[in-house]
């Protein structure tokens, strides 16, 4: 832990994929942070201390994460580190960073990261396990009982397809087919033929992270097959629907509410950190649309400003503590953190919307 | 119509010519002789452009070429049959040698015709038209490289060790074809191991030694000189060379 | 198994097959030059893409691709000029560690000049719903779109390298480049126009795929891996058995997933390929006594 | 009983009968010289021999044991080596390492010994270094042993092949137009040196179309052609051959 | 001897590293260190087969992802729940398990990462042994299409199996302990010790291959490397040797993972991608090809610098540039100095020409 007596810097490390395959998921990422540590120090920074971002870029590989981890605990001597972007990273660096009492809070979404609960390691963005809620409780309103579920090969898939297997019958429903996709995958018709050939299949769920999550939907279309098509949470960007064009209209999928700030009623507690964000990020990068991706970059660091703030130093133990009973308006919902639950956002974090016209709507 | 003056060149450090002089005068046979490793190989890529030649100047029709690339000097009609055949070896006989008729084909030449008179010289060559010229015997890929190097219609052909790996009668054929050669206007600069059969031929010759040129002159007076009977010529061999390294 | 299922998977194969052997075709030019495989050859595919859709934003379709191809070919050649034409005698190894650098590079710099974003041509016909019957199964016009043009680039290139002198200049550089500039070839004009052409061809690749596969910077290595493993399957320098190869690889590719989980279907198809390498050790079609005459 | 026999091989090469038939043998401690026209098919039966190359059918004996179905890596071990016609040095080593692996079937030391650099292999090692500056010597090119043997003159390379081939002490030698590239002197040299070599106890069969080198130093001659056997039998005797003057020796040869 | 001697400096040389970085309190450059040493291991190993032997292989990956997924799938995957059932019982009994308390305070039984490690190596090794066969037959591309793939099958299995964790990977990994004492692991307080475990493997691993390239072997490797067709004419089974050299180069690369992933205590399925394989190709490429201090100093270098994450996100593009010049200007290799070669070059000349 730092030596908070004189500390008027507050080092915060990040470990970002900034390159590689999930640079998708960490260049917002970077940038969100940067922006608000730019931000944050302009304001005379947090409880007196500017902050100082060391960002690291991992390319997604979990061993340079681990070895990033080391020289930012050891070498740098950070209060806190944001990321890793991926949860084969974060699951790397999970242990590392407990042991060596170092906060963690990871913008990867898998479960394992916050259970077992680690004392010092937190995650923003949603539950897998909700969203799967969600996408269920929708499919049981519109009477789907058969699905078939097609997961991209990354940690977010292998997660999803995870819990919609595990959580199905709980909700009456079957998961009739199961296939994993290649992140890279150019084409999926194949996967679609053989989805299409199980006549009994109401509903598609297509639970992944990567652009190629468009090809599946364009593929079933061009087959066509017009089941229902339900997206998870990591349809978190606008890129996905121009991708997918005219096949990705109607698709249902849960998502926090950034995505359609505009949208939201102004007695909405998340307006205006969603509208502020937007604003933020849009006129820092060009119109550059905001994803989910930055969204949970945001929240990792604004818990973190948070809770130091409420302490009014750098303590690593106080500031767990003020997290541990904190709530917090984020982009990905409101998160209500307790020593059980180092994620904290619930089923209401989530709506389901859908694409109309091109853009992102709420479905209901 | 080639003036060399004062040549050097080697690979890297490595020099292996030393000052080099000599000229071939248009409808000449001239020959080089000399031991393994004298620098006779060195001495036919330098002039064909292939190795860089580090001083001295050669000039092919009083245009210096020393800096010229190798293509260039084949199209200026100066063409080169490599020692080691150097075939394209996953190419049809036949393609190899319309390929050695590159330089030609501004010249709106028959090129069936060109093919015939090369088959006409080899024979073999027809019969083995698609076979891959990496999978002839050592003797036809010899008589390729010769037929390949024709088809450039050469005015200056640089021949190394032509003979090599041919049986006897070829070989008769490849000294009749090298006076066929001159006879038809042809400048020919041949680079032998059988020295008695090419300085037989020739007009002039050189004898070059460890990068040197020590002796040249009309090929009557080195089928003479002493020396060169004694070195390349086998005179006395059986006494001699017999005693040499041997024991 | 109904036939119409089977002929929607048999599509599904064919368009796998034609996607990776439109790439493949683009290593064989460099191949049969120069006796390298081109590592960067994913990265023209992927530049070619990448040129047309940011082109498109200012000209028509058709221009964009063209503009995207010419731009790319002299990209190709720029790279050979820089990094190839000068060297004497580059080993075969030499040049192809030198694509290796140029790939990552190349990539790189794509990157910082167009983001990590995923971008998209247009389709050529119709759009993401359009859909072409055939025999019960339907597909997508951008797949016949991607089969005419192979077929006509394989065609095109067939003819080139057997019939036409510079095809026979190139492949004599391959066999010997000494040899050939003893005969009076340009070895390194002709080293520069492969990659040219190759560049050319990828480009006219990349804009033709990207409304199927999408295009990003970092999708050349993913169609390379299987664009080389195409090529070498049907046998190097051959572009015509690098179609067959490639849809034999796409037929399994699509079945196979009937009895093997997709996740594990890249493992199977690499595996029945590396069998048939086994027993077959110069691809399908490539000739045994040209390939125990090649060096490398 | 011969010390190499072969009977009746056949070797096609599509359409063509590149060995066709082909029987002879060898005696111990004998020069046979093998010629023919070019193409006649002299590098061809080396091959099989050697085992280079799958023979159609036919079978090959080497005292008195089937070696027709070997490896050619098991051939050199029971005692024949070879020299190439297109040399075959191995690139990026000095020609005093091209003669050490020459070494390889007379010497032991394996996988293990090596890397745990076990003593024999240490005094073994040292030995083949010996041996082949030996060679070298003999062949008279030790100045050149640490240069690297493909940049060597032609010359110069042949005779590195030569004291490859020496090195593995064979029993029978093939030679593969050992003179090809040679002047006058050089051959006469070569000659010497494989009589010298015949006199060590290796037997030697020979390809080589320098026929001053041929008719002086072989005991028994066979002629190719075409694939075929068409003669064999003494020099002086191949020499009055009608038919080999006219189809490879040519009317006035010496 | 004389090649003995720059091991010795070598040996100096990562004493006085330690000593240095030790004196500085820089003592957490030795993590980096330690990882590097890893990859170096694989590296030279890499330099055998395809510097020495001529072999490429695009597919060592592979080999270090075996070794570490087995390595760690053995040593995390928690038996309990099939305490009782016979096998596990039986394994037990015969003390190959191990039973340890989690983070979390939960109760494991896995396999001794001994047992682990000998599972994982000689996997391996079989493996190496069984592809080697067919494999090794081919020639150029089409040997580095094979061995790609080799490497594309491994990634697909870690990326496919819920044993290897698919796309997250195996963490929490525990540490490994060598003999009593020597325990390979991650914890801050173990680094100088694990740095030099990392670097004695590393230097008996070049002990040994630096034997083994002056050996007849090693000759007959460079041999077949230069003319296969020659080599088996002069009695060398260049299939076997061969085969040996790609299994020992494989078992390298198994050990290094198996060190690895035990040091980092976490291992993804990107250790297996294809990139890493070509980027081993290209680290041999640069220190020379034949050269295996060349492989060992470039191979060290940049993997200490990439894992420091000295250049940023320019990491890939800085390897490239990299590559590039020296395959450009120098494409002996950056090391490799031809002082020796020259002096030895010129004496002998000399008389020659004398
Ligand atoms: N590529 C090369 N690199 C370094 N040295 C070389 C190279 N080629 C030849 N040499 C050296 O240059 C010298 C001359 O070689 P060159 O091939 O010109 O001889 P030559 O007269 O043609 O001999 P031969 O009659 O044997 O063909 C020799 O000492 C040889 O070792
Ligand atoms: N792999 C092959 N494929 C097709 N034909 C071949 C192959 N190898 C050799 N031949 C042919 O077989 C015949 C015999 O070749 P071989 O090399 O044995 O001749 P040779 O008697 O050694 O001739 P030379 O004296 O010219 O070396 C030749 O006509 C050759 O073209
Ligand atoms: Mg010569
Ligand atoms: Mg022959």
């Amino acid at each position: 832990a730092p030596d908070d007596a004189q500390a008027d810097e507050i080092k915060i490390g990040a470990i970002i994929a900034e390159t590689g395959g999930a640079a998708f998921l960490g260049i917002p990422e970077a940038r969100t942070l940067r922006m608000l540590t730019d931000e944050v120090n302009a304001r005379g920074g947090v409880a007196g201390n500017t902050i100082k971002l060391i960002i690291k870029d991992s390319g997604g590989d979990p061993a340079k994460a681990v070895s990033f981890a080391k020289q930012l605990i050891e070498e740098e001597k950070v209060f806190a580190i944001i990321g890793p972007s991926t949860s084969g990273e974060t699951m790397a660096i999970k242990d590392i960073c407990d042991k060596n009492k170092t906060l963690l809070v990871s913008c990867a979404s898998t479960k394992a990261i916050v259970d077992p609960v680690a004392k010092h390691v937190f995650k923003t963005p949603q539950n897998d396990s909700l969203a799967v809620e969600m996408i269920y409780l929708e499919m049981q309103k519109k009477g789907i009982s058969k699905i078939a579920v097609a997961v991209g090969g990354t940690g977010f898939g292998k997660m999803g397809g995870k819990f919609l297997n595990e959580m199905a019958p709980q909700f009456g429903i079957t998961v009739l087919e199961n296939e994993v996709y290649d992140p890279k995958s150019t084409d999926l018709s194949s996967l679609v033929t053989k989805f299409m050939a199980n006549k009994e299949v109401e509903a598609v769920v297509n639970w992944s992270i990567v652009p190629a999550q468009a090809i599946l939907a364009k593929n079933m279309r061009q087959a066509g097959w017009d089941v229902p098509l339900f997206l998870s949470h990591g349809f978190g960007n606008i890129k996905y629907v121009e991708l997918g064009g005219a096949a990705l209209e109607g698709v249902f999928f849960p998502a926090g509410r950034l995505l359609v700030a505009d949208s939201l009623p102004e007695s909405h507690p998340q307006k205006a950190v969603l509208v502020k964000y937007t604003t933020d990020y849009q006129a820092m990068f060009n119109n550059e649309p905001v994803s989910t991706f930055g969204g949970h970059a945001y929240d990792a660091f604004k818990i973190l400003c948070k809770g130091i703030e409420t302490v009014g130093k750098a303590d690593t133990a106080m500031v767990i503590d003020a997290i541990e009973n904190m709530t917090f308006v984020g982009t990905g919902g409101i998160f209500t953190l307790t020593p059980t639950d180092h994620s904290g956002l619930k089923l209401e974090a989530f709506e389901m919307l859908t694409v109309k016209d091109g853009k992102f709507a709420l479905a209901n | 119509m080639l003036k060399i003056k004062n040549l050097e060149a080697g690979y890297g450090k490595l020099r292996v010519l030393k000052r080099i002089s000599m000229h071939i005068d248009t409808g000449e046979i001239v020959t080089i002789i000399g031991a393994n490793g004298a620098g006779k190989t060195t001495l036919l890529y330098t002039i064909a452009g292939m190795i860089k030649a580090t001083a001295g100047e050669i000039s092919l029709y009083n245009q210096n070429i020393i800096r010229t690339n190798p293509e260039s000097i084949v199209a200026a009609g100066c063409s080169l049959v490599p020692e080691g055949r150097q075939m394209f070896s996953t190419l049809s006989v036949k393609e190899n040698l319309v390929l050695g008729g590159y330089v030609q084909r501004k010249q709106k030449v028959d090129q069936k015709e060109e093919l015939q008179k090369i088959y006409d010289i080899f024979p073999v060559l027809k019969e083995r038209e698609d076979q891959l010229a990496g999978t002839l015997s050592g003797g036809e890929q010899q008589m390729l490289a010769m037929g390949r190097a024709l088809m450039a219609h050469p005015k200056l052909i640089m021949m190394d060790e032509p003979s090599t790996g041919l049986a006897p009668l070829i070989v008769k054929d490849i000294f009749a074809i090298i006076n066929r050669l001159r006879d038809a206007g042809n400048t020919v600069l041949l680079v032998e191991q059988n020295a008695k059969a090419a300085l037989a031929i020739a007009d002039r010759g050189y004898v070059l030694e460890t990068g040197k040129i020590i002796l040249q002159g009309p090929a009557e007076d080195l089928l003479n000189n002493q020396d060169v009977q004694r070195a390349y010529l086998g005179r006395d061999v059986s006494t001699e060379g017999a005693q040499c390294e041997l024991d | 198994m109904n036939p119409d299922l089977f002929f929607q998977y048999m599509l599904a194969g064919i368009t796998y097959g034609f996607l990776y052997a439109i790439v493949a075709i683009g290593f064989n030019i460099i191949y049969n030059t120069t006796g390298i495989i081109n590592f960067a050859q994913g990265e023209f595919v992927m530049l070619g893409g990448m040129f047309a859709i940011t082109l498109n934003n200012i000209l028509p379709l058709p221009l964009a691709i063209a503009a995207a191809v010419v731009i790319t070919m002299l990209i190709g050649a720029l790279l050979e000029i820089l990094f190839i034409r000068w060297l004497d005698n580059p080993s075969v190894l030499r040049m192809i560690i030198i694509t290796i650098g140029l790939s990552i590079l190349i990539r790189e710099l794509a990157l910082h000049f167009w983001g990590e974003t995923v971008f998209s041509l247009p389709y050529f016909t119709g759009n993401e719903l359009s859909t072409v019957s055939i025999l019960g199964a339907k597909v997508s016009p951008q797949v016949l779109w991607v089969i005419g043009v192979s077929i006509i680039m394989v065609t095109a290139l067939s003819l080139f390298f057997k019939f036409t002198f510079t095809g026979q200049q190139m492949r004599a550089c391959a066999a010997n480049r000494l040899a050939a500039r003893l005969c009076g070839i340009n070895a390194k004009n002709m080293v520069t126009f492969s990659f040219m052409l190759s560049a050319g061809i990828g480009a006219v690749a990349g804009s033709v795929i990207s409304p199927i596969t999408y295009t990003q910077y970092d999708i050349g290595p993913g169609l390379a891996i299987k664009g080389f493993t195409v090529a070498i399957l049907g046998g190097l320098g051959n572009s015509v058995a690098a179609v067959i190869a490639g849809l034999l690889l796409g037929l399994i590719e699509s079945f196979s997933i009937i009895v093997i989980p997709l996740a594990f279907q890249e493992a199977v198809s690499i595996s029945i390929l590396l069998i048939i390498l086994f027993v077959r050790p110069h691809g399908l079609f490539g000739r045994s006594d040209t390939a125990s005459l090649k060096e490398f | 009983m011969a010390l190499l026999e072969v009977h009746n091989i056949n070797k096609r090469f599509g359409g063509l009968h590149a060995v066709n038939d082909v029987s002879f043998s060898v005696s111990e401690n004998t020069i046979k010289a093998v010629i023919g026209p070019n193409g006649a098919g002299k590098t061809t039966l080396f091959n099989l021999i050697s085992r280079n190359i799958e023979a159609n059918d036919g079978k090959v004996f080497f005292q008195n044991k089937p070696i027709h179905s070997l490896q050619p890596y098991e051939i050199a071990q029971r005692g024949i080596s070879r020299t190439f016609q297109n040399i075959k040095l191995f690139h990026g080593m000095s020609a005093l390492e091209n003669v050490m692996v020459g070494c390889h079937p007379k010497s032991r030391a394996g996988f293990l010994a090596g890397i745990l650099r076990l003593p024999s292999s240490l005094s073994e090692e040292k030995m083949i270094r010996e041996r082949a500056y030996e060679f070298l010597d003999l062949l008279g090119i030790a100045d050149l042993a640490h240069l690297e043997a493909t940049s060597l003159a032609f010359g110069q390379q042949r005779a590195v092949e030569f004291a490859r081939a020496l090195a593995s002490e064979p029993s029978l030698l093939l030679l593969d137009e050992p003179a090809a590239g040679l002047n006058i002197y050089e051959t006469a040299k070569v000659a010497k040196l494989i009589t010298k070599i015949q006199q060590r106890g290796i037997t030697i069969l020979l390809v080589e179309h320098d026929m001053s080198l041929v008719m002086d130093i072989s005991d028994e001659i066979v002629v190719l052609s075409f694939g075929k056997k068409i003669a064999e039998d003494h020099p002086a005797a191949i020499q009055q051959n009608k038919e080999v003057i006219q189809i490879y020796l040519g009317e006035d040869d010496a | 001897m004389r090649q003995y001697f720059p091991l010795c400096i070598f040996l100096a040389l990562v004493v006085l590293i330690q000593l240095v970085t030790q004196i500085t309190e820089t003592a957490f450059y030795l993590t980096q260190l330690t990882m590097s040493a890893y990859y170096s291991l694989l590296i030279i190993g890499l330099c055998t087969i395809m510097g020495y032997a001529g072999q490429i292989s695009l597919g060592h990956a592979g080999f270090f992802a075996i070794g570490g997924y087995l390595s760690a799938g053995l040593t995390t995957h928690n038996l309990q729940p099939f305490a009782d059932t016979g096998i596990t019982s039986l394994l037990d009994k015969a003390g190959l398990l191990v039973s340890s308390k989690d983070l979390y305070g939960d109760t494991l039984l896995t396999v001794h990462p001994w047992i682990a490690c000998i599972v994982a190596i000689s996997t391996a090794v079989i493996i190496a042994l069984v592809l080697g066969g067919p494999v090794l037959k081919l020639k150029g591309h089409y040997l580095a299409m094979a061995t790609l793939g080799f490497g594309i099958i491994i990634f697909r299995i870690a990326m496919a199996t819920p044993y290897f964790g698919e796309a997250d990977g195996l963490s929490g990994v525990p540490s490994f302990t060598l003999l009593p004492g020597i325990t390979v692991s991650g914890d801050f307080g173990a680094r100088i010790i694990n740095y030099y475990i990392a670097w004695g493997t590393v230097l008996i691993g070049m002990l040994l291959l630096i034997n083994l390239v002056n050996s007849r072997m090693g000759r007959a490797l460079s041999a077949l490397h230069g003319s296969e067709e020659a080599a088996q004419a002069m009695g060398v089974n260049t299939a076997r040797a061969k085969l040996l050299t790609f299994v020992l180069s494989a078992a390298y690369a198994a050990l290094a993972g198996v060190l690895l992933t035990h040091y980092n205590g976490s291992i993804g399925p990107g250790e297996a991608g294809v990139m890493k394989s070509v980027r081993y190709v290209a680290i041999v490429a640069i220190g020379g090809m034949a050269h295996l201090w060349g492989a060992l100093i470039i191979g060290t270098l940049l993997n200490f610098m990439s894992m420091r994450g000295l250049f940023g996100s320019y990491d890939d593009a800085v390897f490239g540039i990299i590559l590039i010049l020296i395959m450009l200007f120098a494409p002996q290799g950056l090391l490799r100095l031809h002082i020796w070669k020259h002096i030895q070059k010129i004496k002998p000349k000399k008389h020659g020409t004398a």
